[in-house]
């Protein structure tokens, strides 16, 4: 059966979907959140050498994670809005973004706690630390760009270009742990064997999967609300249930 | 229609300048976050010991903030000589002071507050202790209206130069070095264990000094460049 | 009023009018005429002080006005080929502002009406960056609405304007001088002042 | 009246900027100036202690070189942009790529190469070795084009927004990081006694990707600019 | 050559035109006509490729314009509301160098020869910032001199022009149509073209 993408990529058909999609992602990121933070915070045995300080690792991982995804996810839709010229992939890069420099600030802000315990500062400037702060101001970039051209298709484009412009930071940040010697550690999630205790796994997974699933619903939200105020002149908005 | 008094005329022009830049919301955080980029920039450059970024910290930021207000300077009478409106200004028949007060005053809001807002973060980034930190920003609080004001005068003089944005760093670099040795120095007493007050009453006189005959030197200066 | 004897000017190593004299009484008005790059601009600029002249006095009411200075400055009011209008803000603002920096408060129900004669209906509060040229140009003219300068220095008011709007302008020009105005300006394009003497000066 | 070949167009934008820069004779010595002074404003703010002056000089420098040349961008395509002179260029009948990088070409020559000129004579203020300097002029001669390359990206894409140098310095700071890290990199290996080809090597195929992509985003960013 | 088809443009919520269809052949001239706002500039941009359209399709020769690109830019030349001019430099390089971009090599001589037919005599090599605002519209008119392109779109060519020079603007546009040429063009101003039939546009 073949599946008309471009149906969905219609705003007037995205709408809808988005509407009932959200709340399935909404209520399993919130339970797997729950389960993930109990496994995490209760389950999972201390640490060796870190003690209980290493259970920010279940926010700080998953977030930085996300925060490098999102970035790479947002510059795809982008391009594609900049291509073909399609009005959703536009909306759902500035959708995104915001939701990219949140999971950026918290690695960063997880980050930083984490570091005054283990490093005895708050910060220090090494090659990961600095790139993922790089992310933020790259996010913060294209929001602030995009922000500040008024007429919005124009805004789009240059942000789109901006954005694919930006992502070779990307491999830049997963990479500096193994460039530079770097304090910060490298990775410990490997494909084969890891070194991990099964339940801290398991509360990693978790925790991952809930802020995926965050992220699609806060995008999803984000992007319905764009749509209404973009197309807010168009006849299939004013008929729409919710706006009369 | 009635007389506008001085007073409100000069709130005119600061809530006039102030809504300007929230136009352009990206304004007022741009300056911002020149201000936290070239301070995260130091340290790439310079390397990732903290004793000496300890060291540096207060003067990297005050120069950092020296930078933010000039980069922002080259905006503060421009806008205003190219679309005419500064013609319109100068045949105001109201002090011209008054008017570039009000321009000096939200300049200063917009490109300097928030710079001294932000300084314990960055701060902290740095690892500096809490007393120089309040050290710090005091002497940005006192420091960077003696930014804007001076180079409010740089601005003038500059007006309708092409490439006036580095000629004018080049007129009102000098003139704020004072103010940086003071401002660094304030710091740099207080990790030291000796007295800030001297410092800080210094920059304290510049203020008050810079309050006094700047705007009426800016007003001289703009009437020479529209000539 | 306006009294101006023996004035000269020059750009460069160019020497645009001398011995130029000529007087302004209530009601008057007079048109500065001359071919492209003959000086009009440069006269008018220095009625309003920013160019001094070589030699010669401007004097109102008698008194030179490089004395009265700002007293001058608010018995007069010049648009010149800037419209002196801000991009970001909106029509109405841009009104407003002006008003203040002149010295007035305006209200914005009457910033509003003066808009709305000038035909500015509906955009008012459009960011006028993206108005057309000569809404632009209706905007920064609307400023002749809200102001009670005595002296009107006009340079190219017409510049973009559509018919509709010069007849307009020719209007307020007739109000002005009726209430005891004085009008200088210059105009490559006719412009008709019912009822009006116009009174012309050559530059060459 | 004859047609213009590719490579004399590109001439052509080339001498065209280079004397419209020399027009305001100021614009050269300016971003130099402020090269210089940002760097000597540095142990004001830092104090006099040599060691650490020299071990910051690298960093320093090219901290500084970078904030001069971002300084200059602002003046790339806007004077060209407000004058409608972009406009026709938009229009010509040529690659618009080609024009961009002669207009890319001659930032360079008034802004970068006079500080890679002028770094000996500052480096030895720091008291930094002869082979370090060496290297520091060699990282600036390969970083300094990129800069205003990737530069150019974020003046096309600012233009003629109000406030753009602001918002240009936060898009294209991020962008330059990697230069400047590589290229405080290859200093900091010759003086600690290592191999700086490896920096150095990668800072030429930085060079290489941004000669071969820069031009052409420049001008797509200029189009989407322009509507 | 030039053919538009059910073209329609909108700035911001505000629909300026549609379903606009016209079609213009070697010789022909066309007046875009209509009050301030009402799209003029719009339209005109838009056929430069500046504006994309919200509908409809603009060829050339039977092409769209999108795909000729540079092919199509070679045979145009636009003339907007700025001059493009450079301040700095003089109307000698300025000419000499806007030939350049436009892909042409200008002597010295000839440019010389193509600012002093637009009256710009004994000024070619000051640098433009001092002359007069008509006097620089000059200098950006002088391209029309010093161009091979068939298709002219001129955006208020007139403004700030005097009598003189309006004259000699209908004069070179009438050389412009016997030579096979193409003219559009928006004005607020009479333009008289010798023996030409005038085609005309109105926006509303
Ligand atoms: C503000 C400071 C910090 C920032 C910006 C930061 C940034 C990051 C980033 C971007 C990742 C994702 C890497 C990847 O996917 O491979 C990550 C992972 C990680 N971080 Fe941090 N981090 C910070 C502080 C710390 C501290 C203090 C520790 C503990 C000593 C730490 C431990 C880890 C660990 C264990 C991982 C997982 C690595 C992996 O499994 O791949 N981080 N961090
Ligand atoms: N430095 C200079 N050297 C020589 N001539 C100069 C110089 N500066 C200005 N000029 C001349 O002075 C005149 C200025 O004229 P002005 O702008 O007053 O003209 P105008 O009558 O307003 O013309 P327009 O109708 O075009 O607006 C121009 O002819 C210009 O060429
Ligand atoms: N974002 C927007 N929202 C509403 N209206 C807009 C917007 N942007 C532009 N407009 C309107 O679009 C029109 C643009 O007109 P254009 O510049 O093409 O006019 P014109 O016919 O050239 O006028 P003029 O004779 O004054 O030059 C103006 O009426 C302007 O108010
Ligand atoms: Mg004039
Ligand atoms: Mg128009």
């Amino acid at each position: 059966m073949a599946i008309n993408w471009f149906k969905y990529s219609a705003p007037t058909t995205f709408y809808p979907l988005a509407g009932k999609l959200i709340p399935w992602f909404a209520i399993s990121s919130a339970i797997l959140f729950a389960v993930g933070l109990y496994i995490g915070f209760v389950v999972a045995p201390s640490d060796a050498t870190q003690g209980e300080f290493y259970r920010i690792i279940f926010i700080h991982v998953p977030s930085s994670i996300i925060s490098m995804f999102l970035y790479l996810i947002m510059a795809g839709y982008a391009a594609l809005g900049l291509i073909f010229n399609t009005r959703l992939s536009s909306m759902m890069a500035s959708a995104i973004a915001p939701t990219g420099a949140l999971f950026a600030f918290i690695s960063l802000w997880t980050g930083a706690l984490w570091g005054k315990p283990m490093w005895g500062a708050w910060w220090v400037w090494d090659a990961r630390l600095t790139s993922e702060l790089i992310l933020l101001f790259l996010y913060l970039g294209f929001i602030a760009l995009h922000a500040s051209i008024d007429d919005p298709r124009r805004a789009d484009r240059a942000a789109a270009l901006l954005a694919i412009v930006g992502s070779v930071n990307v491999p830049i940040i997963y990479f500096s742990v193994k460039w530079w010697n770097t304090l910060h550690q490298g990775s410990t999630i490997k494909y084969s064997g890891t070194s991990m205790h099964i339940a801290m796994q398991q509360a990693m997974f978790t925790m991952l999967a809930a802020c995926w699933l965050y992220a699609i619903a806060i995008a999803l939200m984000r992007v319905r609300s764009i749509i209404l105020e973009r197309e807010k002149n168009t006849k299939w908005i004013t008929e729409l249930a919710e706006v009369k | 229609m009635k007389k506008l008094s001085l007073f409100s005329l000069l709130l005119l022009v600061i809530r006039r300048d102030l809504v300007l830049a929230m136009r352009r919301r990206a304004d007022v955080l741009t300056t911002l976050f020149f201000f936290v980029m070239v301070v995260s920039l130091f340290p790439l450059g310079v390397g990732p010991e903290m004793d000496m970024l300890r060291k540096m910290a207060p003067g990297v930021l005050w120069v950092a903030a020296l930078l933010a207000s000039m980069l922002s300077l080259g905006r503060l009478f421009s806008a205003d000589y190219l679309d005419g409106t500064l013609e319109q200004m100068l045949l105001a028949p109201q002090s011209l002071s008054v008017l570039v007060l009000g321009k000096m005053a939200s300049h200063w809001m917009v490109s300097g507050l928030p710079l001294v807002l932000m300084t314990p973060v960055l701060g902290l980034q740095f690892d500096m202790s809490v007393e120089a930190i309040g050290v710090l920003m005091l002497s940005l609080l006192l420091g960077t209206p003696i930014l804007s004001m001076v180079g409010a005068i740089g601005a003038a003089l500059t007006l309708g130069l092409r490439g006036g944005g580095v000629l004018l760093s080049l007129l009102v670099l000098p003139l704020c070095i004072p103010v940086l040795i003071f401002g660094t120095g304030a710091v740099q007493a207080v990790t030291s264990g000796l007295n800030v007050s001297s410092h800080l009453s210094l920059m304290g006189a510049l203020l008050v000094l810079a309050l006094a005959f700047t705007p009426w030197v800016t007003a001289q200066a703009l009437r020479i460049s529209m000539e | 009023m306006l009294e101006v004897s023996n004035l000269a000017c020059s750009r460069g190593d160019h020497r645009l009018f001398s011995g130029l004299c000529f007087a302004l009484s209530p009601g008057q008005i007079m048109q500065v005429q001359g071919a492209n790059g003959s000086g009009k601009t440069s006269l008018l600029r220095t009625l309003c002080g920013f160019i001094s002249p070589d030699e010669g006095c401007i004097s109102w009411g008698g008194t030179d006005v490089r004395e009265l200075a700002e007293d001058y400055f608010a018995q007069m009011m010049y648009l010149g080929h800037l419209n002196a209008i801000k991009d970001e803000l909106s029509a109405l603002e841009n009104l407003r502002i002006s008003a203040g920096l002149s010295g007035m408060e305006l209200s914005e129900a009457d910033a509003i009406a003066a808009l709305r004669r000038m035909g500015i209906k509906g955009r008012e509060r459009l960011p006028t960056k993206v108005l057309s040229q000569g809404q632009r140009r209706r905007v920064s003219l609307a400023r002749l609405l809200v102001n009670d300068a005595r002296l009107w220095v006009l340079d190219e008011p017409l510049a973009a304007l559509d018919v509709g709007a010069v007849a307009l302008i020719g209007e307020l020009i007739r109000e002005h001088l009726a209430g005891g105005g004085m009008v200088i300006f210059t105009t490559h394009q006719p412009l008709v002042v019912a009822g009006m003497e116009m009174r012309s000066l050559s530059l060459s």
